[in-house]
């Protein structure tokens, strides 16, 4: 579409120049997009509904869980929006920049410490992969494991009490071997990324788009 | 902690709570509800996830609201609602504004054809930003930080010299697993082979050194059970025993 | 002895799980408090820098994280306080992260309330300010105008008895920017390069690796990597704390971790002999 | 006695000059005002203003503190901040910069709207002796003087208009780099049709027929998970194309497909894909849009739910395509206690390593961009893959050449085109 054509084109074109109606415009247009995101989420939210209100509705097995997303969305929205600061007139909290004192206590309450716990389960997750999957089964395994195994030996006292240069091994294979392999990555990924974008920005590609 | 001055009191069914340490008991129920699902499905588990998903869609509608649509469309169209009242309407905002309501012809089935629009515009303005973006970050500085010296020669230190040659043998191996339109076979196969295992020091090297950063999390969270929380409870205890 | 490996390779997950709970868990509950080893060169050269300070220095420190890098930063942090504090130097806090005034408030306060410390005079928190680069660009012109002459508790800074005596980064001895992103990089670029602040800086381990070189070319004074460093920081100021106990946790962690794949592979390496054998 | 005698008349006339400026409340003006456009500025927002000072510096009690620059733009029109002719009647004079100094002559002042004409006047301020000129710490365009004077101010003589630079020359290596390897991609495109074309085996690929089959056989669905990246992502656009390819071949199987969104247009689009596979599978009736479904946009949340969904509708294979971050190892370790197949290809490097380990295969790096010309065995995409070889072809060269321009430039430091090689790759933000 001559739309995405345009849009992509001015993007590329304006990294190139300096000038100031160059850097407006691309900001200018990335504000668009967050415009468009904004009305996205409406699809986003409706589909949410439609999940658990579905369910709900039929009182599929468990349908109570699904009472619990929808009621702690409401909550949120009303906290954070409709009830704001909890001062002024309706349109007033509805226009209201700044975070009322009970979205902030749900956030820092609720939300923090889910998303802390859920991140915290990777310190279990590491553990058990490492066991499960780390078998000097050939070559490429064995490196995966030695290597691995020598940096956690590197991060911690006890690697220099086994050997004292060890955080030096650490350091060598940090800032040599293991950038090498990274950078191999990076190079593929930039070629294989531009040139998908190419395809997209010149109409190739079209099946995003459902063609 | 000073947070603690600031909270209010809060009476539910004739118990006096305040809400700091209503706030401390739910986050351990929260942190103990997800570290169950260590042990398996079950009911908290679920019960948190749902919240989770409740509370963060939220929160996520409310942070694009103040965010996105307050600032870039509504108060551009009617700046009199927003904090500069005396600023001219831009109206320009209506063309974005248009493209997102585009986006939701997807509602209406004959015309869900329309958010085709919006979807081509911003695919491709992300995708024409992505080019110099790739080109510049991925492949010149990644270039030029490969070309070293790699010989011991006019005052170099041969282990350095090494060293960069080991990096830049271990690019191009690399380089050449990525080769699709050749058989990995002959020198190309011994390349590709060099290659794969560079890959696999550089995830070794990743996984190990990501453990530490992985187990600093479960120690932040075992650090406000036993520093934050539990305190609180044992001020609880000793009060209903006097 | 083959059967008995045979189980281990297939464990139940969760065996794991308690092994690593276990292992983070009771260092904390017994207060262990393992060796911390050599120090780095790269901690030492942050605490000689601070010791050699005349007393009275103004420090700097930019608190740039979040609740979600506490663990690691929180405890150098406060290390790194202390031994100002106790040298006698002043303490300028701010952050550039929306979530860090918080972090000053937990690190800061805690340790000027516990070392008797007047607030305005011997420290002063600026708070977060918006703005990444211009800020820290700003401030190398006018501090006090870069904060709109208000700290975080809505004091005006310019009536601070220690703001009296900072102008702008030439009355600055130090800075040191507690990170886990990149944002020590514009520091460096814009308050080093272009102002001559000198400054050092303690990171998450995994940005640490990738900032790494900028104390190599000398443009930190020195790097804290990490609860590693933080813990090594203790141990030079002498009051261990979070640090070491995280330390001892991560020590054992670690060693759980590769006896666990150490286990494996002599089970992968024994059972596999005998499968071979089968066939 | 005669310089002593010269002097002394000198400065009565002098102090006699000044009571008499002083007293009518005339103060020198600065003279030759005038602007031009900042060469050193590419954006086109600064412009240069010069003065000479005025004749006299010292008035009885006052001293020339200083000057005021005023800005004043000639009209135009805007579309959106982007501005554009200049028609319009003037603004008035606006004050732009205070110069806390009699001896600067010059200002640069900036927020300009380029190719907008500008007009300058400037007039010095004079403030008590004793005082010196002050500055409000709050206000840089106020004075906090007990007294200020001003001359009359001097317009410049001709309008600037500030142009800015059309193009930033540090950024030429980029440039020839989006030419050489757009024209590289797009003539092997062009050039498709010839000749067939072999693709080398990627191993996760051919495993993904194997996937299907058991989840039809266990009659379990699909879990496919493109990525937390959004939109702004190419690795995203990159996995929405694989989900196309999947999507039909589980149409035709009549397997269904779970794809929990964290970014909506992502799931918009992966909607109209997916019911696209599934019209060129010939089974529109059994597309279920409900399956394509947005859970939040929080990292963690997302994971949880997802996490959830492995555990009860236990599918037989899960798919997780585009780029990730912490999030990959908790999703591959949950579904791999959950006992399903799992694909993964991302280009993140930071997160292939937990791929590699806890995935049955894993696309590394370009392999994930490689996978729908591989998939499609499209001989228009088969085509870009050859383009990206000749890109690393290329680079190999780079490096080499880069390399041993080093190395010779170590030896020789006198060698400057060696130097200039290798910082022809210097990159300007």
């Amino acid at each position: 579409m001559a739309i995405g054509f345009i849009a992509g084109v001015f993007m590329i074109v304006q990294f190139f120049v300096p000038h100031a109606v160059a850097t407006q415009g691309y900001e200018l247009l990335l504000d668009w997009a967050r415009i468009i995101g904004a009305f996205a989420l409406v699809l986003g939210i409706g589909s949410l509904f439609r999940t658990h209100w579905d369910k709900i509705r039929r009182r599929r097995s468990g349908y109570g869980y699904n009472a619990v997303t929808l009621l702690s969305f409401g909550l949120m929205v009303w906290a954070g929006i409709l009830y704001g600061t909890g001062e002024g007139s309706i349109g007033q909290r509805l226009t209201e920049v700044q975070d009322g004192a009970t979205f902030e206590w749900l956030f820092n309450n609720v939300q923090v410490p889910l998303d802390a716990t859920m991140f915290a389960l990777l310190a279990f997750f590491i553990a058990s992969a490492a066991y499960r999957t780390f078998r000097a089964r050939n070559i490429e395994a064995t490196l995966l494991l030695v290597t691995a195994v020598i940096v956690m030996l590197g991060r911690v006292p006890i690697g220099e009490m086994i050997y004292d240069r060890m955080p030096d091994v650490y350091e060598w294979i940090m800032q040599y071997p293991a950038v090498a392999g990274k950078r191999g990555i990076l190079f593929g990924v930039a070629l294989g990324s531009i040139a998908t974008s190419l395809r997209i920005i010149l109409g190739i590609e079209r099946s995003h788009l459902g063609g | 902690m000073g947070e603690l001055q600031q909270s209010n009191q809060l009476i539910i069914m004739g118990l006096s709570l305040n809400t700091y340490v209503l706030g401390l008991w739910l986050q351990a129920a929260l942190t103990f509800a997800i570290l169950s699902f260590l042990i398996g499905d079950n009911p908290v588990y679920k019960f948190a996830e749902h919240l989770f998903v409740g509370i963060s869609a939220g929160y996520g509608v409310v942070i694009v609201w103040k965010q996105a649509a307050l600032p870039l469309l509504i108060f551009k169209l009617l700046p009199q609602l927003g904090p500069t009242p005396g600023e001219a309407a831009n109206y320009w905002v209506l063309i974005p504004g248009l493209l997102g309501l585009l986006m939701l012809a997807r509602f209406i089935p004959r015309y869900d054809w329309l958010s085709r629009y919006p979807i081509a515009f911003t695919v491709g303005l992300f995708s024409g930003a992505s080019i110099p973006a790739a080109v510049q970050t991925q492949l010149l500085e990644q270039a030029q930080a490969t070309m070293k010296p790699v010989l011991g020669l006019g005052g170099i230190h041969w282990g350095l010299a090494l060293s960069s040659l080991i990096v830049l043998l271990g690019v191009i191996c690399t380089l050449t697993y990525f080769y699709f339109s050749k058989p990995h076979e002959g020198t190309l196969g011994v390349t590709s082979k060099i290659g794969i295992w560079f890959l696999m020091v550089a995830f070794g090297a990743g996984f190990g050194n990501t453990v530490m950063a992985r187990l600093s999390l479960l120690i932040g969270r075992v650090e406000f059970l036993l520093y934050e929380w539990m305190p609180v409870i044992s001020v609880h205890f000793n009060n209903h025993m006097q | 002895m083959t059967t008995l490996l045979q189980r281990l390779e297939s464990i139940d997950r969760r065996w794991i799980y308690l092994v690593i709970l276990a292992a983070v868990v009771i260092p904390f509950l017994m207060n262990l408090k393992l060796p911390v080893g050599k120090h780095s060169p790269s901690t030492t050269a942050v605490h000689d820098y601070i010791e050699q300070l005349p007393p009275g220095s103004v420090i700097q420190m930019s608190f740039d994280y979040s609740p979600a890098s506490m663990p690691e930063l929180e405890p150098m942090a406060k290390a790194v306080v202390r031994h100002a504090f106790e040298k006698g130097h002043r303490i300028l806090a701010m952050t550039l992260h929306p979530q860090g005034a918080l972090m000053i408030r937990r690190a800061l306060d805690e340790m000027a309330l516990e070392m008797n410390k007047e607030y305005g005079v011997d420290y002063v928190d600026a708070g977060f300010k918006p703005g990444g680069v211009a800020v820290i660009l700003g401030m190398g012109k006018d501090i006090v105008r870069v904060f709109e002459d208000m700290d975080a508790r809505g004091n005006k800074l310019s009536a601070m008895p220690m703001m009296r005596d900072v102008a702008d980064y030439s009355d600055i001895a130090l800075m040191m920017d507690f990170a886990a992103n990149s944002l020590p990089l514009a520091w460096v670029a814009y308050a080093h390069e272009q102002y001559g602040l000198q400054m050092g800086v303690g990171l998450t381990a995994v940005m640490a690796t990738d900032l790494y070189p900028y104390w190599k070319s000398e443009q930190f004074v020195g790097l804290i990597n990490g609860l590693k460093g933080a813990a090594e920081y203790e141990d030079l100021v002498e009051v261990p704390g979070l640090g070491i106990l995280g330390m001892s946790s991560q020590s054992i962690a670690h060693l759980l971790i590769i006896l666990f794949i150490v286990l494996g592979n002599v089970g992968y390496i024994v059972t596999g002999r005998a499968s071979q054998r089968r066939t | 006695m005669r310089p002593l005698f010269t002097a002394g008349w000198l400065v009565l006339l002098l102090a006699t000059l000044c009571a008499l400026a002083a007293a009518q409340g005339h103060f020198p003006a600065p003279t030759q005002v005038a602007i031009a456009d900042d060469a050193e500025d590419d954006e086109g927002t600064k412009a240069i203003v010069t003065w000479k000072a005025p004749p006299v510096a010292d008035i009885g009690a006052y001293m020339l503190g200083g000057y005021e620059v005023h800005l004043q733009q000639l009209g135009g029109s805007y579309l959106g901040r982007i501005a554009f002719s200049t028609t319009s009647p003037a603004k008035d004079f606006e004050l732009v910069a205070l110069v806390p100094d009699g001896n600067t002559t010059q200002a640069t002042v900036g927020n300009i709207v380029p190719w907008r004409r500008y007009l300058v006047e400037v007039n010095a301020v004079y403030v008590p002796a004793d005082e010196g000129p002050r500055v409000a710490e709050d206000d840089r365009l106020r004075w906090t003087n007990r007294d200020v004077s001003r001359s009359r101010a001097t317009v410049s003589a001709a309008p600037v208009r500030p142009t800015g630079k059309p193009y930033n020359n540090k950024r030429t290596n980029v440039l020839v780099w989006v030419l050489g390897y757009s024209t590289i991609v797009l003539l092997t495109i062009y050039l498709a049709r010839r000749r067939d074309s072999y693709i080398r085996p990627i191993a996760g690929l051919e495993a993904v027929n194997d996937a299907i089959g058991r989840a039809t056989e266990m009659g379990q669905p699909i879990l496919y998970v493109a990525g937390l990246s959004g939109i702004s992502d190419i690795a995203t656009i990159a996995a929405m194309l694989i989900l196309g390819h999947l999507a039909k071949r589980t149409a035709a199987y009549e397997t269904p497909i779970l794809v929990p969104c964290q970014d909506p247009i992502v799931m918009t689009a992966e909607r109209e894909i997916v019911r696209e596979a599934y019209l060129e599978a010939g089974k529109p009736q059994n597309y279920e849009p409900e399956n394509i479904f947005f859970v939040t946009d929080s990292q963690f949340g997302y994971v949880a739910a997802v996490d959830g969904i492995m555990l009860r509708e236990k599918p037989a294979a899960n798919f997780y395509m585009g780029y990730f971050f912490a999030e990959a190892l908790i999703l591959a370790e949950t579904g791999s206690a959950s006992g399903a197949i799992q694909i993964a290809g991302t280009d993140a490097d930071t997160q292939l390593p937990f791929f590699i380990t806890a995935c049955d295969y894993t696309l590394m790096g370009e392999e994930l961009y490689a996978a729908s010309a591989y998939l499609s065995r499209n001989p228009l995409l088969v085509a870009q893959l050859k383009g990206q070889d000749i890109g690393k072809i290329v680079i190999i060269a780079m490096l080499l050449l880069g390399a041993a321009a080093a190395t010779i430039g170590a030896i020789h430091g006198d060698w400057e085109f060696l130097k200039s090689f290798v910082n022809w790759f210097d990159v300007h933000h």
